[in-house]
Formats: C-alpha cells, structure tokens, sequence
C-alpha cells in the first residue's frame, strides 16, 4: 500500500494525482445511463463540499450523519467530513424513528447529510426534539421547492459556498487534511443490538485501512473490479468494500439507479467481488426457481439436471475427490447450456470472489452458486472489527465453517467456548459507553459473543449466541440456535425451538412452513382446514421427520457436537408469532419466555412414554371467529447416529 | 443462450442509441457483411450472382422503401412498382442519352422517382385509408400510361429502353461479380441511411402519424411535411431499386416487368417479412426472390418438367396463402419471429 | 351529336358492369369492414367456373353449380380467413384480401386452366338502330340483367328480414350481436351475394372479352368507381359507375386522339382523385369524425 | 390568481355545432399564466369539443381566440397550435402503441428537433448531437414521473396507468406554454390519482407550467385548482374558486339533474 495513506483523504488525494480523470471512481445509474465519476471528479467534489461545510462552521471531530440510498453525493460527503477531520455517522435509512433520535442525540451530531425529501422530512422532524442538529443538507432537491427552513441546504449550495470558501483560503484544505492521522476516528458505525440500545463502534482510519488492505491481499484485488454498491451505508460490510476498499485498491463502486431496478443494474454492471448477507443470496435462489417453474417443461427437465449434475461436481470438488470424467463431460455442457447464461442474467458471470457474511447460509444455497462454477465463500466479520475476522480461502471451502482467520488476525476461544478475536480492524470502543467497552474489549481482544470452536482443519467454526450455548447433562455441547438453523435450513421448517440445557438429551419444536407444507400437501391430494390440522397429519410429521434426520446425519459428523442430535420432536399446533411474545419482530425466538409458556410440552418432551400431548388450540376460521378446542400433538422419536 | 450481456454498461446516450447496442448483435452483423462481401462474390456461381443475388438485394431496397411507406408510416400504396418504373426509365435516360456518369444516373433516377412520388403523396394530405390505397393505383396507371405513350420517353421503340454497358470512370461493369458489388455497395450505403432515419425523429413521427394521426399533429408532428417525406423517400428507394435492377438484371427497361403486380409482390414481401422493420424488408424479399426457385425444385420432385402455368399458380397459391397465414399467425411477419427468438435467446434460461 | 349519345349510351352500358363489380366491394365493405381486393378474382374464378361446366352440362344447371362454388368460397373465407383475424385493422383486413386474390387466381386457374376460353350463354349480339343510334341485343340484355340485379338487391336490403339484419350488422356490429345476429353468418350472407353479383359480372364480361386472367382486372376498373362512390355506399357504386362509363368513354373518344389514345387505363382514377380532393369520402361515403 | 394580469389564453364567444347539435354555445373563457384551472361539468357539456378547439381540431363556426394577448386565426393547423406552445393529453390513451416509452416521449420533442432529414439520414454528428440532447431532456421527464423502470418497455403493452402517465410525460416533453390536459385521472385507482395529482401540482409549482385541465372527480379538483369553469350542454354556467363552486346551486343543479355526471 502507498506509503503516504494516514487517513482516507490522504488516499483520495494520491488517487486523484495517480488516476486524474483517466480512471472512474464511482458510477450511478440516473437518467437512464451510468454517470461516471472519475477519481478527480471524486475528490474536486468531496473538496467543494467539504470547504462548504467549513464554512458553515464545521470543526475538527465534528460528527455528521449520512441517510440515504447508496448515491456518490452521499460518498463524496463522507470523504469531505473526513478531510476537516470530522466523523461520518452513516444512519439506516429504513431505520424506525425511535432508533434515528437515539443515534442522532447520542452521537451529538451537528451536521446531516440526508439524500432525498423523504429522509429530510425524518431528520426535520427530529430536529425539533434536538436542537444541537445545526444544518440538514440534501441532494435530490425533488419536491423540496416548498422548504423554506434557512439550516436546510441543498448539496449543491454548500459545494457553491465551499468553492467560494476556498478561493478566500486557497490552503485551508490541504492543510486540514495533512492535520489528520491514522489514530484518529475514521468513522462511528451503530450496531443495531437485539437489546437495549445501538452501539457506536469508533473505528480509527488504521483499522479500516488495514482491514481492507486485508481484504485486498486475500483475493488479490485489483484497481479494476466492479463492486456494486446497493447495501445499507451504514453496514459495516458497505463502508469496507464500496469506501475503504474502493479508495485503497482505487477499484469502482456502482450506485443503482432505485432499489427497484438494482437486479437489472447489477448485469449491467457485471460486478468482479461482491459481498452480501445470506438473504440476498437466498433471494436470488428463490427468484430463480420461481422462474424457473415457469418455463416450459423440456427446458426445466434440463435445467434441474443439469443443477443435479453441477450439485454432483461441486460436492466431489469440496471433498477435493477427483470428478469421473463422464460427470466432467455433463458439467462443460451444462456451463454453456444453463450455469453460464444463467450467471449471467444474474449479472454474477464476471465475479472473481463473492463473500456470504452477517449469519449462518443455508449448504443448499451456498452450494448452489458455487455448484455454478462461481466463488461465492464464508466471511465472519464484526463491525467491532471493521469486518475482518475470518475468511475462507480459494479452494480450501466449507458450508460449515467460515474459513481461517484472516493475516494479522488472532483468534482465542475461551473455556466457556466465546470466540474472541484481536483484528487490525478492531475497534478502540463504543462511543460514550465505557463500560460496554469493559464488556466487551479484554487487554485488545473482542468478546465476539459467538460461541464456535477451531475445526482441526483451523478453520473457524461459529456454532451460537454464547449466551444460549449451554451443556447437556452428559456434559456435551448444546447449541440450540445451531441445531434451529438446520432445521430451519429445510424449506418446510418455518421456526424451530431446541431444548436440552442440562437435560439428557435435545429435544425440539417444530413450526412448519404453512406455504410450503400446505403446497406439499395440496400435490399429495392430502386435505386440511388449517394450520393447526395440517401440522397434526401424520404425512407431514414423517415429512418433517425425513428432515430431523438429515440435521442429525449431519450433526454426527461434527466432533464436538455429535452427542446433541435430536432425540423428540413435536410440530406446534401454532405458529410461533411477536404478536404473541414468542419470538421478536425481527424473528428470534425467546427462549425464556416459549420454555414458561409452553413447559407442559417441554416435560412431554422428556417424558420417554409420551407419544402424544394434548394442547389447547385456538383455530381461526376463514371469517376470522375462533374457537378453542383441545388438540393432541404427537410426539415423534428420531433416530440419531 | 448465447447472449452475454453481463458488464454491457452505457455512460453516454449515443452510446446506449447505437444501433446495435448488444455486442453479439454487432457480432452477428460483421459476420452477415463479411457474407455478403468476402465470401458469397467467390464463392457463389454466376448463376446465383445474377439470377438470385442482384434481384434479391433489388427488391429489398425497393421494399425497404415501401416498408418507410407502409410499414412505418402506415400509408397504403399499392402502385409502388410505377416508381421502380420511373426510376428505371429515367435512369437510363439520363446515362444512356444524355451520358451522366452512372451512379449520378442512378441517383437521378432516384430523384426523379422521388418526385414523381411525392406528386402522387398529395392526396394523402386529404384522402386517408382505402381512399388512399386505391388513388396510389393511379400512380400505377398513369405512369404506366406515360411511360408507354409518350414517344419522348421510348425513344421510338414502344415503351422499352435498352440497358448500355455500364462504366464508372471508364471502368466497364460487366461481369455478374462487378454487378454484384455495385447493387451490393449502393444497398449497404442506402440501408444504413434508411436505418438512422427511421430511428431517428423522423422515424419516430412516422410511426406517431400510424399509430395515431390526430394525436401526433396535436403533439406537434406535421402530417403534410412527415407524410409527403415518407412518399418521397420511399419512392426514391424504389427509384434507385428500379435503376439498378434494370441495369444488372433486366438489361432493358420494360413496362411489363414494373406492372401492377411486382406492386403487390413488394407489399407481400413486407408483410411476409414484417412491417415496419428494416430486417423484415430483406426477409421478405430474400423469400420472394427464392420462393418460385423452391417451388419449382419441389414440383420437379414430382414431375420430370414443369408447364410454366402450373409453376405459376403453384407461386399464386402459395404466396396467397402464406400472406394470409402470416396475417392471421404473425401479422409482423418474420422479423418478429425473429425478435422473438432472440428474445428467447437473451432470457435464456428463463422463460421471462 | 347522335355519335355523342351512342358514344354515352354505350358507356352507360359498361358503367353498369362496373357497378355491379363496385358493389359488390361496397357489400362486403360495408357488411364486414373488409376492402375485398378479390373482388375481381371471384368475377374470375365464375367465368372460370361456368365454362368449366358448360362442358359438361347444360346452362342452368351450371349456373346452378357456379353458385354453388361462389357459395362455398364465401363461407370458406369467411370461417376459415377471416374468422381469426375478427377485430383486427382494416389494413390487415385488406392485406389479407390481397392474399386471397392470389389464392383465387392460382386455384382458380389450377383447376380449370389458364388459357383463355369463349363463354357464349347464347345471347344473340344483333346490332339495331334507335333514331340514328346504333345499339345492340348483347349490351342491352346485360345492362338490363345488372339493372335488375342492383333493383332486386335495393329490394332485398330494404324489405326482407335478412337484408335488414344485414344492414344492421354493416351499421353497428356490436349492435347486431347483441340483438343475437351471428356475426360471421351474417357476412357469409354478404360474401354469397357479393358472389352472385362476382359471377354476374363474371359472365357478362367473360361472354364479352373471353374468359381469361384478364378477366380479374375488371376490379381495378371498379376501384375508382369505388372511392368515388364512397366504399361503403351501394347507392354511390351505382351512380359513379355510370358516371365513370360514360365520362372515360367520351374521354377516350374525344380526348384520346390529341394524347395518343389509351386514356381508359386510368381516366376514372384522375376523375376519383378529382372529386375525392374535394370530397375525402367520395359522392356518398360516411365520413368519420376524428375523436379524440 | 390575480385577475388583472393578461390572460395566457382566452376565447370568446366560441360556438360550434355538430349535425345541427350545438356543442359549444358562445362560451367564453381565460386561462392565466401559472395557474391550474379546471373546465368540469356532465359528460356531452362540450369539455373535450372546447380543447380540441383550442388545439386546432376543430374550427368552431365563430368566435375569437386569443393566445399570449395574440389573436389566433379560427381554423389553425394542430401542429401550428402546438409550435404556439400549446401541448395536450387525451380522455382515451392515445399513446403510440407501437414504441417504447422513451419513443413517445421523444416525439413529444419533435417541435424542437431541427436537423433535416438527410443528416438524420447521416446520423452521425448534427443528428445524433440533438438526438441525445433531447434524450437528455426526456430522461429528465423520466426521472419526474418516476418511471425509470419502463423506460425502454414497448408502451402498449404497460397498464392503463402507466400508459396515463407516459402520456403525460409527452405532453410536459414539449415544454409547451400551456399544458391541457383531459381527464387526466379517468378510470385509476385512488393510489394512481394521488400520484397523478401529485405530478400535476409539481409540475405546475416547481416547472411553473401553467395547466387547464378536464376532469370528472371533484375531489382532486377541488384540491389542486386555482378556478373552475363549468359547462353544461355547451353552455358556461359558472366560473370561479373552488369555495364558489361548491356552493353555486347552477352547478348543484347540473350535477344533479345529471345522473352520475
């Protein structure tokens, strides 16, 4: 890396001189083409508007927020925070209000950059509450003719005042540039807790510098990838790759035109690296089936052999098994038939690496892409660590684990099992909040709260929430969450509930997946009336039952978990629902809580002569009258291996 | 299926209006011009140079005019050969007695088709739909007319001009692989103007006059000055067409090869071809021009000589009855096939 | 000034042969929306037709039979053509009746050969003179025939039941289906009359120049009738044939030897492009109001 | 709207009759620079009749018709009318089927478009400079009305709604001096007219465009008009603010004497 790179401005300034006009540094689609920025474009831009903002009274250490869809402006305004040394505060821009007063209050920002009218109205409306908000910029000026409130910018005046600012003090810029340092706060990412407030992790220019030089020379990137830009700016996973990367490798983030339009945009584009959450994965595979079961029959023939022949090869290629050469044949043809055009209407034909992080993927989707002939692999990162923790290696893959801990990298598993971690991209704390700071730094490593273990390949393994893990009575791991994400891994599974803390054996609620099953059914001429009758049929316990024995298949080759497979199971007469308090909004269950409630099924559970259980239902009918009868579950033995 | 348009991004608007903005199709065009070019002239017969060939590149121009006409700006003209006539004629008028250098003849023949025309376009402004198809016969009549009575124009020798040796700049053309190029060149050049015309604006008012006159002159477009275009230059390419299959094919201008059915051929050819395409013209006539070859080779499957009446009707039928198939199966003719399968081939593997 | 009558007179006589042809456009026009473009090929395929039999069987059971014929191919087209292409624009509509011409013409010709034939129903062509005016039985006989025939439809169209249902279709389709009018049967009807008056002036023409390809042609010397008429008035058809038989006959006679003769090919479209500049939807045509 | 600045346009005394019908009767009425104004009443009472008068269509039997303090000639080419600056949509889609978005849009330009024939003939420089020039200004349009994602879709295939909109977005291409527009909103959804409405008003605040429109829901016109102008059978029966209308029993009195009008 260049030598001169303290601070992302100083890298802004060596990649304008290096590239000038001659290399694009970001791209939008907007009026229908891709507006290209070149990376003099970049910086002229950040400069205007960051001597706008000192001319507005911006100090050194000043925070500003940012809200809005990825748009270069939004970029541009983040570099030019940093280079008068203030911090950029990058906001959800779905978050709920609640959430944005805390942040805004608590991150004492005098300054926000918001990107359209509607994320204006949001911070105006919370101005009100906090008065140390001084300016709300915006950059679309769409609809906002009618905003007379004299703090509210437009993007494009601050840069006017900015230009005009700089020609009264030609040397202000670079001079506040130089002043920077890499010890010095780069950038504060809220993490959104599932408990009590967001936090807001500091990360010092260092960190992040050094967590994307991390990245670069693990996949060799090059000044020429193509990475589309078209996750939250607030998540750390964006701020990495479509800023830190981006500057330090001078490679071309691509803002797409709407949320709307980003499939169509992302074929366009053909990124080179790409790096999203499981979800989008998942949703990318569903969208392919779906279509897919509307073509016309010959052609779907072909396509699921061909997925079958891909899936075939890509299991012999993880097993480092040499593939017959018939399998081989099969599979050439089925690139140029379905896995090459069918990447490429994804617009994934051009990645070289493609990264799943943030939670577990399911293997069918992971092995899917990679089964195409793509190199989708596993990261574990932290915002805490400025997302370098672990990745997997080319050709060193696994759907379990999520590789090997990244160069410079330490990574200590305590006794109690909690995966801590000491990154070049570690955070130095969480802004005003020492003690979960304490909590949470131990002399330079961070308490990841993830329970996992080093498999003796020394990759990492992430198995839980530490504080769900716990031990069974033959002292044998338990890590529910786990063993629900399995099962939640078959399409049929809505929800699962593990129990087994000190008990003898794990045992499991089972929530069907009332689309899914009831499709299933329906195929079958299997009659139901409701949720409720539908998960008491026998056909779907033994369908349910066919994947708690995969889980368990699977469970058996784990070295330290082998012992919890589930032994009982019982589908739920309901499904778990945040209305009733059993799992929160965004879909965790409560533990606790579904344990109190439902402790007569558990007890059935662990007692070996039940085979049936007998509940209160509630069924719903189509006009919405319910009636409460008594339902009997039964209880299913699974065997284990 | 063979498409890959994965990292195809435009960052200028010219680029995103090219002409062929998806590489494959570019791809695919230099391949049909290297054909055309390179490897049809040597390696073709002479036969099929000067019987197939020259006829067939012809009538795509002069349907490619009447495509502008009918397909785009939805004016109906049945007497369309008249002005292959007039472009013939006057053509060799020019080269043959007045000694204007070749291509200025051709040309010439062009322009003087194009006025006659645009003459016979008038009515247009007034007289609409059926009205108007049926007043383009007069067109045919009254040329026909012209050309056959005015002793001026025949010099002598009713109604027919023989066609002179050809020479550009002292260079005789006269081999069927000079002709080749020569309607070759002039295709390739009137066709890439024809192209940007249509997808320009003047294309665009043609189609808003077809789709719906009344509101197009509301938005502003201007049927006189759009519609007389449209009959001027698509007689002008049916002009040119007229000239150069006179010159390299007939031999001698002759009323009865413009009559009143090469009018009806050339609206066959672009309904079968497709209307309002430029790929449909040459479909359509590529079809016609190999169609009576076909049908002959297939009657001579069954019958060791074919009567020229029977080859005749056996074309009447087929022809007839493929314009209704298409009407009624695919009224945009092949082209849209065509764009269909390429659709196809783009989505591919998804069914949309 | 008696040569000016016969000259007139004569030309009256073929106007009404154009007529007939011309109305049999402004039925099917006005029945079904199509611009029947086979017109002159059905006149055909009944000369063809009638020749065919009389070899084999004696004039009024080949008459019989021609119509028979006329009748299949009005319900071959109409079910079979035009029944799938129901709704679709009058351009497609007409294209579709170019399409049928060629078929006409080649099957036609196919079955009953392409050569040209004498057809002689046995209508004696003796010449006679009225006050220095010279006419004859043939032309008579044939305009008589045609007056009849327009008179008889006149009637059928406004008496009968059919013939009213008729019109009520041509005026307003949705109309007609909703008070249980087939449509399709109704121009089946239209295509079988237009037949009959094809294969009337079929004959008179066949009996007059030969039955032969040619013979087609008479459409286009209806065609300017037609527009001139307005496509979709029988009432105009008629007038305008005559007034086009006897102007292009003058036309000839008197202008034709100072322009060098020949004038007939395309007299009557200047004498349409004429009255048309002046009146877009001819002498009679129902013009449409533009909405929008 | 202050009254006293000249009026953009203004007829007088406009009659013209169909086949003995007489569908406008003397009417006169103003339209003023920056204004939304409203010509409502039952259907027949001559609305659509008065624009296509305006836009040249028609030529009514007599009266006046003054644009931009400018006498008009009565029978005026439509074309001429739009070189005026008059631009228009239309009470049924009138959009043109056979191209895309874009396409339609871009004729809405043709009054601006000036390179001749043959260097379109050429493309190459005069030609395709202005072609992306105003494809600039349509993607503009296009970016206005939200409509990024149907951009190149073949317009007769998009829904009604949509197709409503396309058609707006023809008519704003023209940058005309007046924008009519008829029943902008007939036959969609609550959600389609609140968008629609939406366009109108910016397009009328932030483009300062000044609009006559036709439109049959009173509530979306009570909402977004400066003055209304009602007729009923061809006749003017009322003019004035919103507040006025609603309380002017002539107008109570047509809508009512007219079943669902």
């Amino acid at each position: 890396m260049i030598e001169t790179a303290k601070t992302f401005p100083h890298i802004l300034l060596y990649n304008a001189q290096k590239y000038g006009h001659d290399k694009v540094a970001i791209r939008e689609k907007d009026y229908g083409i891709w507006q290209s920025y070149s990376w003099q474009d970049y910086l002229d831009q950040a400069k205007d508007f960051a001597l706008g903002l000192a001319s507005l009274g911006f100090k050194r250490g000043d925070k500003m927020a940012i809200i809005g869809d990825n748009r270069p402006q939004l970029y541009w305004g983040m570099a030019a925070a940093q280079c008068m040394g203030g911090v950029p505060v990058p906001l959800y821009q779905d978050a709920i209000e609640k959430e944005l007063h805390y942040i805004l209050d608590h991150s004492e920002a005098r300054f926000a950059l918001a990107e359209d009218q509607e994320q204006s109205d949001k911070l105006l409306g919370l101005r009100k509450e906090i008065p140390r908000l001084e300016y709300i910029f915006y950059d679309d000026p769409k609809g906002m003719r009618n905003y007379t409130e004299p703090f509210l910018l437009a993007y494009d005046h601050v840069q006017e005042l900015g230009r005009k600012f700089g020609e009264e003090n030609p040397e202000f810029f670079m001079d506040e540039i130089n002043k920077g340092q890499p010890d010095d706060l780069a950038i504060i990412c809220y993490t959104s807790g599932t408990t009590g407030n967001p936090k807001g992790v500091m990360l010092l220019y260092r960190a992040i510098i050094d967590a994307a030089q991390g990245f670069i020379d693990w996949d060799g990137v090059t000044e020429n990838e193509e990475v589309m830009a078209y996750l939250p700016m607030a998540w750390i996973g964006d701020h990495v790759f479509s800023y830190g990367e981006a500057m330090v490798a001078g490679f071309t983030p691509n803002c797409p035109e709407d949320t709307s339009t980003v499939v169509h945009d992302m074929r366009e584009i053909g990124p080179t690296y790409i790096f999203c959450p499981p979800r989008i994965w998942e949703n990318m595979l569903t969208q392919v089936m779906i279509k897919m079961e509307d073509a016309a029959w010959v052609k779907r023939k072909m396509f699921h052999f061909f997925l079958d022949v891909a899936n075939r090869v890509e299991k012999l290629r993880m097993a480092h098994e040499s593939i017959p050469i018939g399998l081989r044949f099969l599979y050439q043809l089925g690139r140029s038939l379905v896995y090459a055009p069918l990447l490429d209407n994804l617009g994934m034909k051009k990645v070289r690496a493609a990264y799943t992080a943030g939670e577990a993927i399911g293997p069918e989707i992971f092995e899917f892409f990679r089964s195409l002939g793509m190199n989708l692999k596993q990261l574990y990162g932290m915002t805490e660590s400025a997302a370098l923790i672990s990745l997997q290696k080319d050709g060193d893959i696994d759907s379990e684990t999520v590789g090997t801990p990244a160069p410079g990298v330490d990574i200590k598993i305590t006794e109690m099992g909690e995966v801590t971690y000491k990154s070049p991209g570690n955070f130095v704390g969480y802004y005003k909040n020492p003690e979960a700071t304490e909590e949470t730094l131990e002399d330079g490593y961070v308490l990841s709260g993830d329970a996992g273990y080093m498999t003796e390949k020394g990759h990492l393994k992430i198995i839980d929430r530490a504080k769900d893990v716990s031990r069974l009575t033959d002292g044998t791991l338990f890590a529910p969450k786990y063993i629900e994400n399995k099962l939640k891994f078959s399409p049929y599974i809505k929800e699962a509930v593990a129990h087994g803390k000190d008990m003898d054996y794990v045992s499991a609620f089972i929530d069907i997946d009332y689309g899914a099953v009831g499709n299933w059914a329906e195929r079958r001429h299997i009659p139901y009336t409701s949720y409720t009758d539908l998960a008491r049929k026998p056909e779907v316990y033994d369908l349910i039952y066919d994947g708690v024995i995969r889980v368990n298949k699977s469970l058996s080759q784990d070295e330290k978990l082998r012992g919890a497979q589930v032994k009982r199971f019982l589908l739920l007469h309901k499904e778990l629902d945040p209305d009733d308090g059993e799992i929160t909004r965004t879909r965790k269950v409560r533990r606790a809580f579904v344990a109190e409630k439902y402790g007569a099924l558990i007890d059935a559970l662990y007692t070996e002569a039940k085979d049936s259980i007998d509940v209160d239902a509630t069924f719903t009918y189509e006009d919405g009258r319910t009636t409460t009868m008594k339902a009997s579950l039964g209880i299913r033995n699974a065997e284990t291996f | 299926m063979f498409y890959r348009e994965c990292g195809v991004l435009k960052e200028t608007y010219a680029k995103d209006m090219a002409i062929f903005p998806i590489p494959l199709d570019r791809w695919g065009l230099g391949v049909m011009l290297v054909l055309a070019f390179v490897v049809i002239p040597f390696t073709a017969s002479d036969y099929w140079l000067s019987s197939i060939m020259l006829p067939f590149y012809c009538f795509s121009l002069a349907a490619l005019g009447l495509n502008f006409l009918t397909g785009y700006a939805g004016q109906v003209s049945i007497g369309h050969a008249a002005f292959m006539a007039v472009g013939a004629y006057s053509s060799l008028i020019l080269y043959g007695r007045y000694g204007v250098p070749l291509p200025l003849s051709i040309f010439g023949g062009g322009i003087f088709a194009s006025a006659a025309g645009t003459i016979f376009g008038i009515p247009s402004l007034r007289i609409k739909g059926f009205y108007l198809a049926v007043s383009t016969l007069a067109a045919q009549f009254i040329i026909e007319w012209v050309l056959t009575h005015w002793q001026w124009v025949s010099g002598g020798v009713f109604g027919t001009i023989d066609a002179p040796d050809m020479y550009i700049f002292g260079w005789i053309i006269d081999t069927p692989v000079k002709k080749y190029y020569l309607v070759l060149c002039v295709l390739t050049l009137l066709t890439v103007f024809g192209k940007n015309l249509v997808r320009g604006q003047l294309g665009r008012n043609w189609t808003a006059i077809r789709d719906m006159d009344v509101a197009a002159e509301i938005i502003g477009v201007s049927l006189f000055r759009n519609k007389l275009i449209a009959f001027a230059v698509s007689s002008f390419y049916a002009g040119v067409a007229g000239s150069l299959i006179t010159f390299t094919y007939y031999l001698a201008a002759n009323i009865e090869e413009f009559n009143l059915f090469l009018s009806f051929h050339l609206l066959g050819m672009i309904i079968i071809g497709g209307m309002g395409t430029v790929l449909g013209s040459f479909f359509g006539a590529g079809f016609m021009t190999l169609l009576p070859i076909f049908i002959n080779q297939t009657l001579l499957t069954i019958m060791e000589r074919v009567p020229s009446d029977i080859r005749a009707n056996s074309e009447a039928i087929v022809f007839g009855g493929l314009i209704v198939f298409f009407l009624i199966v695919e009224p945009y003719g092949m082209a849209r096939l065509w764009q269909t399968i390429k659709e196809k081939m783009r989505l591919w593997p998804f069914p949309y | 000034m008696t040569f000016f009558f016969e000259v007139l007179i004569s030309g009256l006589l073929v106007g009404v042969m154009y007529s007939l042809v011309a109305m049999g456009f402004a039925l099917i026009y006005k029945a079904s929306g199509v611009f029947n473009f086979a017109q002159g090929d059905m006149s055909l395929l009944a000369g063809l037709a009638l020749v065919g039999f009389l070899t084999v069987m004696p004039l009024w059971l080949a008459l019989l039979c021609t119509f028979a014929v006329m009748t299949i191919l009005a319900y071959g087209t109409v079910f079979i053509i035009f029944r799938p292409l129901v709704a679709r624009p009058p351009l497609i509509l007409f294209m579709a009746a170019i399409g049928l011409s060629f078929l006409i013409q080649g099957i036609g010709q196919a079955i009953w050969g392409t050569d040209a034939k004498g057809l002689n129903i046995g209508i004696p062509e003796i010449s006679f003179e009225i006050s220095g005016i010279y006419l004859n039985t043939f032309d008579l006989t044939f305009g008589g025939v045609a007056t009849a025939l327009v008179a008889g439809l006149v009637w059928f169209f406004q008496k009968t039941r059919t013939g009213r249902a008729l019109r009520a279709v041509a005026d307003d389709h949705e109309a007609a289906l909703s008070v249980g009018i087939p449509l399709l049967r109704a121009w089946a009807v239209t295509w079988v009359i237009a037949g009959i008056v094809a294969t009337v002036a079929g004959v008179a023409w066949g009996s007059r120049l030969g039955v032969q390809f040619s013979l087609s042609l008479i459409a286009l010397k209806a065609l300017p009738v037609l527009i001139l008429g307005g496509i979709d008035s029988i009432l105009g058809a008629i007038l305008a044939g005559l007034l086009i038989g006897a102007s292009e006959n003058l036309a000839e006679v008197f202008i034709g030897p100072y322009v060098g003769g020949g004038i007939q090919t395309f007299f009557p479209y200047l004498v349409a492009l004429i009255v048309l500049w002046f009146k877009p939807y001819g002498m009679f045509g129902k013009e449409i109001i533009e909405r929008v | 709207m202050n009254q006293e600045t000249e009026p953009l346009l203004r007829v007088e005394e406009i009659s013209i009759t169909f086949g003995g019908l007489k569908a406008l009767n003397g009417v006169s009425l103003e339209v003023y620079p920056g204004e939304v104004m409203a010509i409502i009443g039952p259907n027949g009472a001559g609305k659509t009749t008065m624009l296509n008068v305006i836009n040249g269509v028609y030529t009514p039997d007599e009266g006046r018709i003054f644009f931009e303090g400018r006498e008009r000639p009565l029978k005026m080419k439509p074309h001429h009318v739009a070189a005026m600056g008059i631009s228009r949509t239309f009470q049924n889609l009138a959009l043109f089927r056979g191209m895309t978005t874009l396409g339609n849009i871009l004729v809405g330009r043709s009054q601006k478009m000036h390179s001749n024939f043959f260097s379109q003939g050429i493309y190459w420089g005069l030609s395709e400079k202005e072609e992306v020039e105003h494809r600039e200004a349509v993607e503009w349009i296009i970016d206005f009305l939200e409509i990024e994602n149907i951009r190149k879709q073949p317009a007769g295939m998009l829904p009604y709604g949509l197709q409503k909109r396309v058609e707006l977005g023809r008519a704003l291409a023209a940058e005309p001096k007046l924008l009519l527009l008829d029943e902008p909103m007939a036959g969609m959804n609550l959600e389609e007219k609140e968008d629609i409405a939406r366009f109108v008003l910016d397009a009328n605040e932030e483009l300062n465009y000044t609009i006559a429109l036709i439109e049959h829901d009173m509530g979306v016109v009570m909402d977004i008009c400066d003055r209304i102008v009602v007729l009923d059978f061809g006749n003017k029966i009322a003019e004035g603010t919103p507040e006025e209308i609603k309380k002017n029993p002539k107008v109570i009195q047509a809508y009512l004497g007219t079943a669902g009008g």
